[in-house]
């Protein structure tokens, strides 16, 4: 199969921000993330600029920033001054540009955030910067303590002090797996490697439903460099390199010009706040392959190979890039690094509750009002989320499932919206945390069409390495469609069902070993869907089409 | 069969000044086996896809044996081996868009277009792609359709986008 | 190099540091069945029929790759491990066309042992039916993709003992194939020394010398004496 | 007591099955002592009885007249045997899976034919789209898989389903 991503917006003469030399009265922040941007935010921000100039606003500035969140409601105009967000500011909408205008100038007008539940709800730490900065500007990312918690470190700090602050933060790896970072990074720093170490920050969100690491590397590019660089000095390495999803060009343009601006004002590169340590990170571009998620599968493809893993151990943290001792954790975790050096790990640990700290950013999506991207403390319930934040379904839907953690999660029925979102009640109810995507799902969606569409993504995403995998999905893909059919047995149930706890408990990776999830948690939640196709030939949502089992039978099906 | 003893250095497939692009960015990656994936870009973004020669080409400037360069270029689906088409159409299947009913564009594009994804119209005017996830969810179904992105399109939407191109 | 001891069902045995579980149990005399691994290659942990468990370990581990540690316990054959390997074995089988009566390996090869070995009489799920290509264009050898099981035994052998690295893999899933530099016919490839080291190794009947009729193909193993190829048959 | 009564048939398959069958030699009669024959190749009645406890089933579902059938033995029998490949996997008649029945039947009827050449009529019966093993239209109960299986093996499977045992064909019978 062909793929593409996202193309980089087109070249054209670029307007520069509109910054008063005097003190200013109030900014206007347009997103320029990429669903704003697809929606003209970059004609917005030109709009406004010759609005505020043709009224004189002398004191008023106009500025791009990243991503403001609220995605569904774009392009979004923030006014922080007023506390207020100005939604649907569309090109060409001549009231909506002047309302934002009239709020510059005094006025009132837009929502305000303080009371607003989508973002009242929020903690952010991740997101700090996002929608506060011209992500292409360092100096802005300076402005707002940017590279001081790196400047902390290399100064007062030694590598084991960094390394003791982030393991009492107890923040735990946000790319799925939530394996404790302070571990991690202590295993790194312990293994001697005369010949050098790697900072590898994992950018190849693949997770369908996930954009998490796509806004903070395009609203906040600095910020994970910055984190790359206090992980390269606790660990002991010199070189990091960024991986991101080709599909993600806006990310990687930023990304480029973020490292181009942060080693001219010396903040990377070689002795860094004037101290020996030294620091450069380069990019590698992946080619859509979702299995580069996984680490051992992500340093083949950095060393320009097929990106198929190997089994682990060794571990990266010994054996890792080049055969090197490689740290590698995700945007997410990286970018929430600063914070934690900065403003130390009693803050940090105060968020979150029991074994899961911090805050988690989610992608909101599907069946909810407020679709966008979000951070909340952990522990946070479902209902909490979906309904407080996400403002409930559209249109009166009524709420079915919700699906957390891509292709190696599951979806969680309404029973379950009490729950408590963490690592540890997500795994006992059959999901994982994974990497943030959310979606939302309401009564018009077949559960067993949702468990096919993912397998079918494990089966097209399969590296083809090891056979459980390989031959499982396709296998467990065949089943499914022929449930979603009409065709299928309950033998072939059990089949699937049989199958499924073999191919978890034999692949090589997480992509293998995560794939049945999907399948697990429909059936343990909604197997009434699964008996409805399988015995009664009906589909309850109307989604699934039902075929004569005759006719599929003369053509070759099989089926008994 | 024969082994090619003593072979020439490795010299651009044709006279065609793109490959000097192409050079410049082995010379920068120091022509070492490693830089494969990110000269496999560059190859791309300069002529559109990756042919025979072009692989041949790059398997000799970064000394990786044949078989190991078209592994790696058939691994990733990024890379494609034929031309594409003057305009692309890339349809969204994550998870958002496909139960948005990114799957009902798909088929618009067939009865109207007849081209699956992966496939280029016989006059090739309109290649089809479908990306596994732009990461543009909160506008799910989106659609691609020449570097624009459009979000919470219908089949009909597509439809008149792709017969006004 | 220390010695460790570990018990590998349920028998105290020992190994050098560094070993793998499957070393020790070959050494020990017991039986761990493998298709991807091939002693004197290196090891990809890639067909999962080594997996083994570990006393006080969720996860199975793939003994060819798993190195052993001191005090560890180690089951080779359980009821689950059994149902694991035999399903493995049929989705070989399912996965491409096997048609072992009509296979130039037939009573020679691993696939078709492993079939009897672990018990399996016939496949409960479907013949996948993929078409697939027969490349006879070199004068000696030809490959039958019908019955390539991607162990990529051919693609390291070729690699790190003939250092030829005539063979590779190509796309993924069930889509990956084996090929001959740039894909071009193996009779035109450029590297290829027409060494036969990867007919030698190929468990199945998809790497063979021509002119070898159905259930002709043997193997010379004089030929590659440090490489331990097909350890025994069963019939 | 009544003998237990067995039933043979020959579907896709190159009836190497039934010579199988037949190498067990003078332990046939052993066997035919002890059950009745009741249907198929050795013995001459036109309809597939009722009431029938065992039958081997040589040979893939591969015509509409095998599915036919097959379902009808699956409805008057006790305890079905695939026998041999063909039955267990589809086998050699399932190689023409990847090609399709059209360009089978053009190979075989028109382009490898020299005097008159004409693709079947509608007497003969259908080709489905792919040949299947029989597991795959009916529910089978044991499976003997060889090409053929041996003599001994057969025998050992049935002198152990017309003693009440269920017979274990794991591990002593190999596909090819």
């Amino acid at each position: 199969m062909t793929e593409a991503g996202t193309p980089t917006p087109a070249r054209r003469r670029r307007q520069e921000p509109l910054i008063p030399d005097g003190p200013v009265r109030a900014s206007a922040h347009v997103c320029m993330a990429a669903g704003c941007l697809s929606m003209q935010a970059d004609t917005v921000f030109d709009s406004l600029c010759e609005r505020v100039t043709a009224r004189g606003l002398t004191d008023v500035a106009v500025k791009r920033v990243g991503c403001l969140g609220l995605c569904a409601a774009g392009p979004l105009v923030a006014v922080p001054e007023k506390g207020r967000i100005y939604d649907h500011v569309a090109a060409g909408d001549e009231a909506a540009l002047d309302g934002v205008v009239d709020g510059l100038a005094g006025g009132e007008g837009g929502r305000p955030t303080a009371t607003d539940p989508f973002f009242s709800h929020q903690v952010k730490v991740v997101l700090e910067h996002c929608g506060r900065i011209d992500p292409e500007r360092v100096e802005d990312y300076v402005a707002v303590g940017g590279y001081e918690s790196l400047t902390k470190a290399v100064t007062t700090m030694s590598p084991a002090e960094v390394l003791g602050e982030v393991t009492r933060s107890g923040i735990r790896g946000r790319g799925g797996a939530g394996y404790p970072t302070g571990l991690k990074w202590t295993t790194v720093a312990k293994t001697d490697s005369p010949h050098g170490k790697y900072v590898v920050c994992n950018g190849d969100e693949g997770d369908p439903g996930a954009f998490m690491d796509r806004s903070v590397l395009e609203s906040s590019p600095q910020q994970v460099l910055e984190g790359m660089a206090i992980a390269g000095y606790a660990v002991g390495a010199n070189q990091g390199y960024v991986y991101v999803r080709a599909e993600y060009p806006l990310a990687v343009k930023r990304l480029t010009t973020a490292i181009r601006q942060a080693e001219h004002a010396g903040l990377l590169g070689p002795r860094i706040a004037d101290t020996s340590f030294g620091f450069d990170v380069e990019i590698r571009i992946g080619a859509g392959a979702f299995v580069c998620g996984e680490e051992t599968a992500l340093i083949a493809s950095i060393e320009g190979g097929r990106g198929t893993p190997r089994p682990r151990p060794p571990y990266p943290a010994a054996s890792g890039l080049w055969g090197k001792p490689t740290l590698i954790n995700n945007v997410e975790t990286l970018a929430s690094i600063p914070a934690i050096i900065g403003r130390g790990a009693e803050w940090y640990s105060a968020i979150g509750s029991g074994k899961s700290l911090g805050t988690k950013v989610f992608a909101l999506a599907g069946a909810v009002v407020n679709t966008g991207l979000i951070e909340v403390p952990l522990g946070l319930t479902l209902r909490e989320i979906v309904f407080d934040i996400g403002g409930g379904l559209p249109g009166g839907g009524k709420f079915k499932a919700v699906q957390t953690g891509g292709p190696s999660g599951g979806c969680m029925p309404e029973s379950l919206l009490d729950m408590s979102v963490d690592y540890e009640s997500l795994a006992q109810a059959g999901s994982i945390m994974g990497s943030g995507g959310m979606i939302v799902m309401d009564q018009g969606t077949c559960m067993v069409d949702v468990a096919k569409f993912f397998m079918d993504f494990c089966r097209e995403e399969s590296c083809g390495k090891c056979v459980p995998c390989r031959v499982g999905t396709t296998q467990m893909y065949r089943l499914l469609d022929r449930i979603t059919r009409g065709l299928a047995s309950r033998d072939e149930l059990a089949e699937l069902e049989s199958l499924a706890g073999m191919v978890r408990d034999t692949s090589l990776c997480g992509l293998g070993q995560g794939s049945p999830n999907p399948v697990f948690s429909t059936l343990r939640y909604f197997r009434d869907e699964y008996m409805a196709h399988i015995d009664d030939r009906v589909c309850p949502a109307g989604v699934c089409k039902m075929e004569p089992r005759e006719a599929a039978v003369a053509a070759g099906e099989g089926g008994r | 069969m024969t082994v090619a003893a003593d072979a020439p250095p490795a010299s651009p497939p044709r006279d065609d000044k793109r490959w000097r692009q192409v050079d410049v960015r082995i010379r920068r990656l120091g022509a070492r086996p490693d830089a494969l994936i990110e000269v496999l870009h560059t190859v791309q973004e300069v002529f559109g896809y990756l042919d025979d020669d072009a692989l041949s080409y790059v398997s000799e400037a970064l000394g990786v044996p044949p078989s190991r360069v078209l592994g790696v270029a058939t691994f990733y689906s990024h890379f494609v081996r034929k031309p594409q088409g003057e305009h692309t159409c890339v349809v969204c299947m994550g998870t958002a868009c496909y139960i948005n009913g990114a799957g009902a564009i798909l088929n618009r594009i067939h009865d109207t277009l007849g081209i699956d994804a992966g496939g280029t119209t016989p006059d090739g005017r309109i290649s089809l792609l479908r990306a596994r996830c732009l990461g543009a969810c909160s506008m799910a179904p989106a659609v691609v359709v020449d570097d624009e992105v459009h979000g919470r399109i219908s089949p009909d939407g597509v439809q008149q986008m792709l017969e006004a191109l | 190099m220390s010695v460790l001891t570990l018990t590998i069902e349920g028998r105290d045995v020992a190994g050098q540091t560094g070993g793998t579980i499957l070393q020790v149990a070959r050494e020990n005399g017991i039986h761990i069945p493998t298709l991807c691994h091939l002693q004197g290659l290196s090891d990809v942990g890639a067909c999962r029929l080594c997996v083994v468990e570990v006393e006080g370990q969720r996860k199975l581990f793939p003994a060819c790759v798993t190195t052993i540690d001191e005090g560890m316990k180690v089951t080779v054959n359980s009821e689950r491990l059994a149902a694991h390997r035999r399903r493995i074995v049929e989705l070989l089988f399912t996965e491409r066309n096997h048609v072992c009566s009509v296979c130039v390996a037939d009573r020679n090869c691993e696939l078709q042992d492993l079939a009897v070995e672990l018990g399996l009489t016939h496949f409960d799920l479907p013949l996948l039916s993929p078409q697939a290509s027969v490349d006879a264009t070199h004068e000696r050898f030809g490959i039958d993709h019908n019955r390539c099981v991607l162990c990529t035994r051919c693609v390291r052998v070729c690699d790190e003992i003939e250092g030829a690295h005539t063979w590779d893999v190509m796309g993924r899933g069930t889509e990956a194939r084996l090929i001959t530099d740039m894909g071009t016919p193996w009779g035109d490839s450029n590297t290829c020394t027409s060494c036969g080291k990867c007919v030698q190794v190929c468990p199945t009947g998809a790497l063979f010398e021509k002119g070898r009729s159905v259930a002709e193909a043997r193997r010379r193993r004089p030929y590659l004496p440090y490489l331990v190829a097909h350890e025994g048959r069963t019939r | 007591m009544s003998k237990p009564r067995l039933a043979t048939i020959w579907l896709d398959g190159c009836s190497g099955c039934h010579m199988s069958l037949l190498d067990m030699d003078e332990r046939l009669l052993e066997i035919t002592d002890r059950v009745d024959i009741v249907y198929g190749a050795l013995v001459d009645f036109k309809e597939f009885p009722e009431n029938v406890d065992v039958t081997l089933v040589e040979g893939a579902i591969s015509s509409e007249d095998d599915l036919r059938k097959i379902h009808e033995v699956r409805r008057n029998t006790r305890i079905l045997v695939s026998l041999g490949d063909c039955a267990v996997t589809s086998n050699v008649p399932g190689m023409r899976n990847q090609i399709g029945p059209a360009a089978i039947l053009e190979r075989a009827y028109l382009e490898n034919v020299t005097i008159n050449p004409q693709l079947p009529g509608p007497m003969v019966p259908r080709l489905l789209a792919m040949s299947r093993p029989v597991h795959a239209v009916v529910k089978v109960d044991v499976f003997v898989p060889g090409c053929p299986p041996s003599a001994d093996l057969i025998h050992s499977v049935l002198d152990d389903l017309i003693s009440g045992r269920v017979p274990v064909t794991a591990g002593v019978t190999c596909f090819g």
